[in-house]
Parts: C-alpha cells; structure tokens; sequence
C-alpha cells in the first residue's frame, strides 16, 4: 500500500525527522488559509500516488496566499497518470542549499533492508544508479542488530565531508530506519534530504510503501488508506478478498492461484489475445469469491469474453461450477463465457455446468484459445 | 530416492486443529505420511483423528516422537514464531505454508534458520511432495506419480498444472518442490537444483519461475555452471505491468528489473530449455530423459 | 544499584505487568491515610535492600488502616540487616491461590539473559535450586532475536497446565523482558507471581537490579537511587569516584586496580591481619582521589594502620605521593601509614615521600607485614 | 613466537585522538608496535603526532592501511559500537580497554564478533603485550622481558605485579594476556590456554584469576583435559565479602558460588600450581620450567 507523501511525513515526523510545516487542503480557499497562517513562501503538491508530480505541474511554489489558492485551484482536480488530484499538501517551502537521497528498500538477494544513499538526490534514484552508480552507497541492514551507529555514521560521511552534518544525517538514517521497521515499509524514503543555506537538515518529500501483510497488525497505519486514489474496480476486489488487477486487454480471466493466473494471461497473449485483468480467487473454494469475480469483470465495458481456468487442488471445482451458476442467474451474462476445469470433484463440476447450460472442457490451452476468439468476435 | 523427504521423514503438523491444518493433516495420512505429532497450544495430551498426539509446544512433540520435519498451518501474525518455534525445537526441515507472512519478519527468520542449519521451505508455499513416499504440504497427491522429474517452482496451481501434465504423459517425478512466492523464503531454486543435482534418480529438471527478483538468473547462471543434469525453464508474468504485485508478494518488477523477458534471456544463455507454454514441458522434458 | 520494591513494581506496571495498587509511606499516619484510601486489606512491607523482611518482621498483614497505622508504627525505623527503615509500601493484599517464582538475571556462562521459572514460588529461589533444580526451568534469550512468543509460552506451559494461565504467564514474561532490557538490569523477577482464587495473574513482589554502567544513560533510573539505605561511606565514596566497600578489619587499604587491591586485601589475611575495606583509587593519578580515599578511610574509628599499594602503570606514582603530602597536611593522621609504591616515576615519588618526612617501600609483601604488625600495635 | 599479536601486528586506535587514546599511542608507538591507522570521527585526513593518518571510519583505515588488529579507547556508551565496528570492517582482532561497558551491551556484541569469526579481548582489559615484539593495549612495556611464560589474568595492576616478579627474577614472558574483568568478555582463559599450548616458545603459563563466574573452574577442568604445559594458577578475593562486587563488574561472588576456595580447589584437582601470594609465582613458575 502507498502512502501520500503527507503520510509518509507525519510519521517521519513522529519519528523525530525535521520536517517544513505542512497540512491537507481539499479545495483552493483552505489551501489559502494554511499559507496565510504559516505566513511565508509555500509549496502546493499534488498527493496522488504517481511519480512525475512535478513534471505533471502538480508541485508549484507559491509566493503569496493568493498565489497558493490560485495553483491549488489548478492542481486540484488534475489528472496526473489516470489518477485524480483530491487533496494538495501546503507546506512552507525550505531553502535549498544541496539536496541528497536517503532511502530503505527489503533487498530480495541479501533478504535484508537496505539502505541506499547518495548525495546526488532531488531525481530519480533509479536513474543515478543506471548512470552513475559510484554515487550511491549501499548498506545492508541485519534486523537483529538493527541499525548501527557506526553505518550510520559511514552512510553520513558518505553524504557530508563535515562531521556535524555526517552526525546529523546519522541520526536522521535512524530514525528513518525506525519509521520504516515501526510501520511495516518495503520501502522509505526521504528525497530530498535538503541541506539549508544555514545549514539545517531538513526532508523536503517522504515516501513510503507498506508491506500489504503488515497491515492486518496496523490497524493504524491501514487506516491511512485512500481509496479515493486508488482503480475503483480493485478497490471493489480487495474488497472481496480478490486479487485483481485492471489491464487494457478483452478477455476477462478468473483464475486460482497467482502463477497459474499469469500464466493464463501470458497464454490468452500467446494465442494473439489481450488479457483484461488479472485476477486470483485463491485457494478457498467459497462460490462468493465466484459471484464478486463475475461481478468485478463484468463491470469493464471492455471485456469481450471471460475465460475461467480453475485446477482444483484446494479449491473445489464444483464449488466453482455453483458459483457462476448462481452469479449468471443472478446477473445474466452479455458477453461469452469459456470454463476451463480439472481437479478435485470436476465430475461433479461438469454435471452442474451441463445442467445449467454451459460447456466446459478440460485442457487450458483449448480454452484460451477459445476465449481469444470468441473476444476478437468469432468462433 | 528423492529430496528433502521420503519415506522415512517423521512429521510435526504446526495448527493441526486449525480448519486448514486438520484438513491437509487427514490428506497427508492418506497420502501416507508419516504424521507422529500435532501441535496445538492448549490441546497437549489430546489426538488428532484418535491417533495422532497433539502436544502443547514443538519442543514437546520433538522430543515425545523424535519429528525430524515440521509444517506450518498457523495464521500470518503467528507464522514467523511457529517457524522459529520449530527450527529452536531441533527439526532439520521446516515447511510454512501460510500465506501472507509480513516480509520484515522474514528478515529475522532467514538468519535464524541458518544459523541452525535448519532448511526452510517457504513461505506462501504448497509445500512438496515426493509421490509414492511422502507429500509434506498441500500438493494434491493423486497429479502425481513416481519418475525421473525433478520440479521445482514458485507456484502452487501453476506447479500443479505442469505436474498433472506430465503425469497425463507418463513422466514421473521424484520429488516436486513449492519454494513459494514470497520475496524472502527460505530455500531457493539454486538450493532445489544443487539437491536435485546430487540425487541419483532424478534425471532431468523443470523449473517454473515468476517475474520479480532475480533468482531465476542466478539460477541460471548456476545451472551453466554447476549442473550436468538437463533444466527446462518457464517464466510465468510475461504480460504482467510494471509495479504490480501479481498476486505473490514476490511477483513484482521493479522499475526495469525482474522482468520475464530478462529472466528467458537468462534461461537461454545457460543452456536450458524454454517452456513457452506450461504444455511444452511435456515434450522439452521428454526429449531430455 | 539495587531498586526498592516499589521502584521496581512502577516500572514493572509501566510495561503492563498486572500489579495490586500501592504507594510508599514515611510515616504511620501516611501509611493509614493510604490503606483507607484502598479500603481493603492491606500489607505494609519494609522497604530496604536486604532479603528476608518478611522473617525480620519487616512485611506484615493489616486488616484495618489503624492496624496498617500500627503496623508501620513498628516497622519504620526497624533495623534489618544493618539498615534502617526509612519508608514502608502500603499495597493492596492480594487474594494468593498459587504462587510462582520468575526471574531474569544475565548469565556469564551463556552470555545472555537467562529466564528461571519456577512453580515454587514465594520462597527463595537459590534453596529451590539447590534442594529441587528440577522445579527450574532455564530458559536463555538470545537479545538479537528477543524473547520469541513460543520460548515464552514453554515458560507459561511449565508454570501453568492451562492455556489461559499460560498465555497470560507468557505475557508478563515478555513484559518483565521488555522492562529487564529497558532498565538496564543485570536481575529482574517477580517473586511471587501469585494465581488469585479468581485466576487472574498478579505480580505480588518486585526486584530490579540495575547494572551500575547503565546508569549514565539511563538518567530516569539513576534517579531512583536511594542513598539513605546504603552505607554513608559507600556513598561519599562513589560520589568521589572511588570503588570503595567497607569491611570489619582495620588495615585501611588504598590500591589502584580491583584485581591488585583484592589481592592485598588477601595478603593482609595471610599475614594474620582483616583488611578494613576494599578500595581502589582507578587508573587515573588525580591527587585529589587520594585525598579523598585517605579522608573516607580515616573516618573509619575500626582504622588502626593505612596501608598505600600503589603499582604504577598509568597510574603515576608521584602523584600519589603527592596526594598523601596534601592530604596530611591539611588533615594530620592519626594511625600510622605505610606506604609501597612502585613502576611509573617511582624515583621522584619516593623522593617527595622522603622530603615530608614519610618512608616507603618497593615490596608488597613487606608493605603489608609491616601494615598488619602496626594495625595490631606493634612495629 | 607468541599468541595473539606479534610485530607484524598493524594497529589501528579507535580514539586515537582521546586523552587516554592519544597517551597510549604514544606508549605504544614507542614500544615499537606498528601503527598504521586512528580512527576519529571528523578528524579524518589529519595525522596523529604527525605521521599516523586519522580516518572516519575503521572502514576507510583497514581499506587504506590493511590494518588487522584494533584496539579501542572511546567512553563506554560508544564501546559496543566501536568493537561491531572494527569486526564489520574486517581486522581479526580487537582489544577493548574500556572500562564500565554495559553488560547488555555485551550480550549483542559477543554473537556478532563471534559470527565473524573476529577475536575480541576485553572490554575493561589492560590489553595484551608480546615482549620485543608488539603490545596493543596499556601494559607498561618496561615491566615486560622476553622469556618462556604464557600469562593471563582478569586484572590489569595485578598482572603487572605478577609480571613485574617474574622478570625481576629473571623469568620472561611469550605473551602477557589480560582478558579483563567483566562478567561477559570476548576471550576467556580457556581460549588462551589454548593458545598457549600451541605456541612453541612457551613453556609454562601463570594465570591470575578472581572471585565471581566459574570460567577459572572451566579453565581448571580445560587444563586437566587437554594442557601438556604446567600451569601455576592465583585467585584474588579470598578475603571478599559475598554479593559485593569488587570493584571489576565480573568480581562478585553470588549466593555460594564463584568463591576463591571453590577455584583454588578446581586448580588443585586439576594439579595446577597454585600461588598463595603474588610472589609465589616466581618460585613455581621457576620450578616447573
């Protein structure tokens, strides 16, 4: 789950981090009124979850309180990467005398967090490490010791040549690392970590991902959910307890199990298809699972067809078959549908379907391909 | 022969009364596993199915059945403890099926493991099965059969599509191993393929990976290096956008890393064979036996 | 640095540890104020370091706050071991079914904090071990890792058959863990952990033992020291910075090293005298810590020779002579002095020694026959 | 030979810039150690009395000067830092002098030096001293001669006492060890017996031990197991009052146990020397070279 940057700041700040003033404005008066009260130059910026913020024009600095209605006026409403400007953050814009990246990913190869860190901060981290990869310095974190001073203070010097500043860049890397193991982040970061002309450390963005398995123990921190910003439809299947995801394709697909259903995506592609969605009912064979799956594709005027690929190991099949019985009596379908079944109780699974008036076969690769033209509109 | 279990392996089932755990428990004793303990705080002294002792702790059931292996059926919260648990308890195999383990608590459980020599398999896994011998897990037994195969995969359905599809084919395996879809596990493809390398039965390899990290390359590059042994390869994810978790936590690509496109380029570079589709398996294993 | 009862269940509640309400009383009429407050059955229970109150009379059962009132009437000012009562904890008296020993001390011979549980609580734990060891259950914690869930739980399943009683027992484990790191201790237990005829858990006694090198960064728990209940000599010598332990004899020793000083202490027994302390002036040659240990020591009627062993590494030498010259001058000594100093500008101490009218030698073991024949009140 | 250090020891000093690391430099330098690097946080780049160059970090001093060998001066809440530190940057050995380390501290350090293999002596040690050829630490070098006489001891003034006897008797030292006198250090006398052991030149070992913890009893047990060499072995604290600690954090006797007469007796049982008084040593080291 992502966070807004004004989330992510909040428990930056919580953690000690020194973060400019800032709040949330919905409509161009408030942010107005924030900027008079803070009574200095501000930055309006756009919280949506997409990168490019500024090259999108939603990050403006602001003169004045006039100013500062006036660009929350244009951002707001604004779409940036499909998404929709809700809220803006106002927040008193820092002098910037050289600006770094701090940031904590969970590296898959050393299965530690890992801390990246470069003074060539303020762009995107991943183009520095494509370009020149000398200016990012890589330290592993081992959990059961935490984060010791001493990496700390090497990530510092690293940064600064001045020791006050290598000190105090020090802590801040604690107290990210804090932040980030507290909240259950895969990933945290501060860009960028701004040096004042006075020479003050300050975190002018903060970014943070939540590791979506930490949420269930993080009532606090899952409550930080924006569904505003979020695809209705996936928002609807999270809902559900459905993994889906929206693509642009036509063949609506209702898999169970994650590898199987990309799988079957990668195979609608190979038989010259295009997949609409990914979606995964799981393991658990509950026929509401079928019934909200149905419901969610469905609703995508896009989908020409949907395919079903089902290997029942857990999941019953005959649980299956009952449920896009009772979804198609519910809701008849407007567009073809292709069953593809085997495993466990798919005798049953096949005599339901019969019964209801739906053909099934066995063999996923027959069924994809007939899922691919009946969406192109033959047959 | 086989890898990791067999025959011989004595089980501890970690939430057998839980509504999965007694489920899989029954379908492993079918399978014939040998299932010498359960183990469900507060219910030490009672049996499972009337047969099977439930103790209180691992460490109970350890040293009550002398358990040599442990699978995991406890929720998520819950998962990490039970694996640690069950590595301090003196197994040699731990095999967490849970789904949904929070990956920071895998960065403390990956050291612990190790330092114990302990091997985990999983989490977010089916577990494995070794057909005719043991099943340790949720793998269905019946798509399975004994052979020369050693499979090996990321997957739960998708292992269980490509298995039925050789079994369909006459192709047996020795062992079939979920390492799981989670970002941090504890076993990888290298550790199945270096395993798999070494067993005498085990005559040619099928590797299904997923977009996301780079464990299919090294594998890869360890298969170029170090195995003598054929390997058919296939990425599942092909289709799959960027910065989208596909279901699996591990099942990610990260700005330009992780893709399938560089995964195959892998696969190809060292040698192996590429499943284009899950039924290609059938006749790239078949013309390496 | 030991903690008093009270200090330790405040911290202990702190971390969530279920504890019966209770609060410190000076006087009699306090001690009355607070069990009507209450309004209940109280106990009053003396509060100094020293084990084995309840058999000096020190804890007693009170029905009414007149009899609370009475009772610390005679406890405050009691003497038990030596020290004086200065104030007594007045609690609420719990309800006892069972009683269960828990404890935390660091162990050397793993290197790590080792629980001890035992069902037989409420007594000594040393006699339990020496009598029942198999009532113990050891249970070492690795702090990298912490105090994992289901160590704690085999902890809770060895106290208690029952589940709930086991849960909650692991629960205050984990919470007396949390409050045995968080302190600094080198011991923390709770003796007894007392199961009410209601079954609920209850800690009825606390102790904390603080590692006395925590204490600088730990300044919350440094300020709980209380020096009324410690030896005044004790005390002026540490705020001296001096390690100094009073003893029975009346050889006054000033050493520089705890292994060298000890190690005099045990040649003046062999040599048929009782050293009078333990002291051991540190590696740094601050005349003023010789000044000061030569004031704390003369204080000390029981004094009848001062014995000076001195070797001296960084330790300079010359300042130790220099140190006993300011010292007598400005305090002239009334038992006589013996003094050995060797190693670093030995010369030129024995020089100044000389130039003041003090003689000195080279030989430990002369040093300490003369030191013992002068105690004895010979020569 | 010797254990432990020699003159192709490269030092580098943790607080070189310290009032007691900057004095100990100077001593050390001056015995003739060879040291190549300080660490001072902000000083790096400068130069110690003019020709030591000063780093920020261990890190830069072992990968500029191939330092092996750390020795560390800093206050003691910065201690476990510093020693994590010099094992994460790769020398094999550190000494920490500093006195008043948080026990706690302790119990994370020692697995982490541990799990990399690093030895560490200390904290709260006078360090150790090869005579002629290097000594790390704050033994008073002209104290010290070469000779045939492994010595070890948990305290500082009283080790040079001992030493100080011996080489007025003409007898020298191979290494002179000082393990420190905290209840968890890094190497305990069992360790250096070993060592000892395996070092040709030395052909009789001293070890001064203390009330407090039962390592004297191990290293008892130790030397009747596996020491071909005669040991000589003292116990300070006989005269102690039990409960009190004597000073050093580790010289406290509890309940009934870490008593001088229990360690004299585990010496006598293992039929190791034993000396009554300082002095004594040189009489039954003399005897049994």
């Amino acid at each position: 789950m992502n966070l807004h940057e004004y989330q992510a700041k909040e428990i930056l700040r919580a953690h000690g981090v020194h973060i400019p003033p800032g709040r949330v404005a919905t409509t161009p008066d408030e942010a107005e009124a924030i900027a008079r009260e803070y009574g200095t130059a501000v930055m309006v910026k756009a919280q949506v979850h997409a990168g490019g913020r500024g090259k999108a024009g939603g990050v403006k600095f602001c003169k004045t309180p006039a100013d500062a209605k006036e660009k929350a006026s244009a951002i707001l409403g604004m779409s940036i990467k499909g998404l929709t400007v809700e809220q803006v953050l106002v927040t008193v814009a820092a002098d910037i005398g050289t600006e770094a990246y701090v940031g904590i990913i969970v590296d898959r190869a050393t299965k530690k967090p890992v801390f990246m860190v470069s003074a060539a901060g303020g762009i995107d981290i991943e183009e520095v490490a494509a370009t020149t990869p000398e200016k990012i310095l890589y330290v592993p974190v081992d959990v059961r010791y935490g984060l010791p001073t001493y990496d700390a203070m090497r990530m510092g010097f690293f940064l600064y040549p001045d020791v006050k500043l290598a000190r105090g860049a020090a802590k801040i890397m604690q107290q990210l690392y804090a932040a980030f193991m507290a909240s259950g982040c895969s990933l945290a970061e501060i860009n960028p970590l701004v040096v004042t002309p006075q020479g003050e450390l300050v975190a002018v963005d903060g970014k943070m991902v939540i590791d979506d398995n930490e949420l269930d123990r993080r009532p606090e921190i899952a409550a930080l959910r924006d569904e505003r910003s979020e695809e209705p439809s996936e928002v609807d299947a999270r809902n559900a307890n459905l993994t889906f995801i929206k693509l642009d394709g036509n063949v609506g697909c209702v898999v169970n199990g994650a590898g199987l259903a990309m799988a079957t995506m990668d195979l609608v592609k190979y038989y010259g298809g295009e997949p609409a969605n990914f979606l995964d009912i799981g393991g658990s064979s509950n026929p509401e699972k079928v019934v909200n799956a149905l419901r969610i594709i469905t609703a995508d005027p896009n989908v020409k067809a949907i395919l079903f690929n089902i290997f029942g190991g857990i999941t019953r099949t005959d649980d299956v078959a009952n449920g896009i019985v009772t979804a198609t009596k519910a809701n008849p379908l407007k567009v073809p549908i292709v069953i593809r079944l085997t495993g466990t109780n798919e005798e049953i699974a096949m005599k339901i379907l019969q019964e209801n008036g739906f053909t099934a076969s066995s063999d996923m690769d027959t069924a994809v391909q007939q899922a691919v033209a009946l969406a192109q509109g033959g047959k | 022969m086989s890898v990791f279990i067999d025959k011989h392996t004595k089980l501890v089932i970690q939430g057998i009364t839980g509504r999965d755990g007694s489920f899989h428990a029954k379908q492993m004793m079918e399978y014939g596993t040998q299932v010498v303990a359960g183990v469900t705080p507060g219910k030490g002294g009672q049996r499972f199915e009337g047969t099977v002792p439930i103790f209180n702790t691992v460490m109970d059931a350890v040293q009550a059945t002398g358990a040599n292996t442990s699978v995991i059926y406890v929720p998520p919260p819950f998962a990490a403890d039970a694996i640690m648990e069950a590595a301090a308890a003196g197994v040699s195999l731990v095999v967490c099926i849970t789904e949904g383990v929070p990956v920071l608590d895998m960065t403390k459980v990956y050291p612990f493991v190790k330092e114990r020599g302990v091997r985990l398999i999983g989490p977010n896994c089916p577990g494995l099965i070794t057909p005719g011998e043991s099943k340790v897990g949720i793998i269905p037994g019946r798509i399975c059969t004994p052979g020369p195969v050693g499979v090996v995969s990321r997957s739960g359905t998708l292992t269980y599509e490509v298995v039925y599809q050789l079994t369909r084919a006459g192709i047996g395996q020795t062992t079939c191993v979920g390492i799981g879809g989670d970002p941090i596990n504890g076993t990888n493809f290298i550790d199945c393929l270096a395993a798999f390398e070494k067993d005498p039965q085990t005559k040619a390899i099928a590797m299904m990976g997923e977009i996301g990290g780079t464990d299919e390359q090294e594998a890869a590059e360890y298969v170029k290096q170090h195995m003598t042994k054929p390997v058919v390869g296939f990425i599942a994810g092909q289709t799959a956008p960027p910065g989208r978790r596909m279901g699996h936590a591990g099942a990610i690509i990260s700005g330009s890393s992780g893709t399938a496109a560089e995964k195959l380029e892998a696969f190809a570079a060292a040698g192996m064979g590429i499943a284009k589709r899950p039924i290609d398996f059938v006749e790239l294993i078949k013309a390496r036996l």
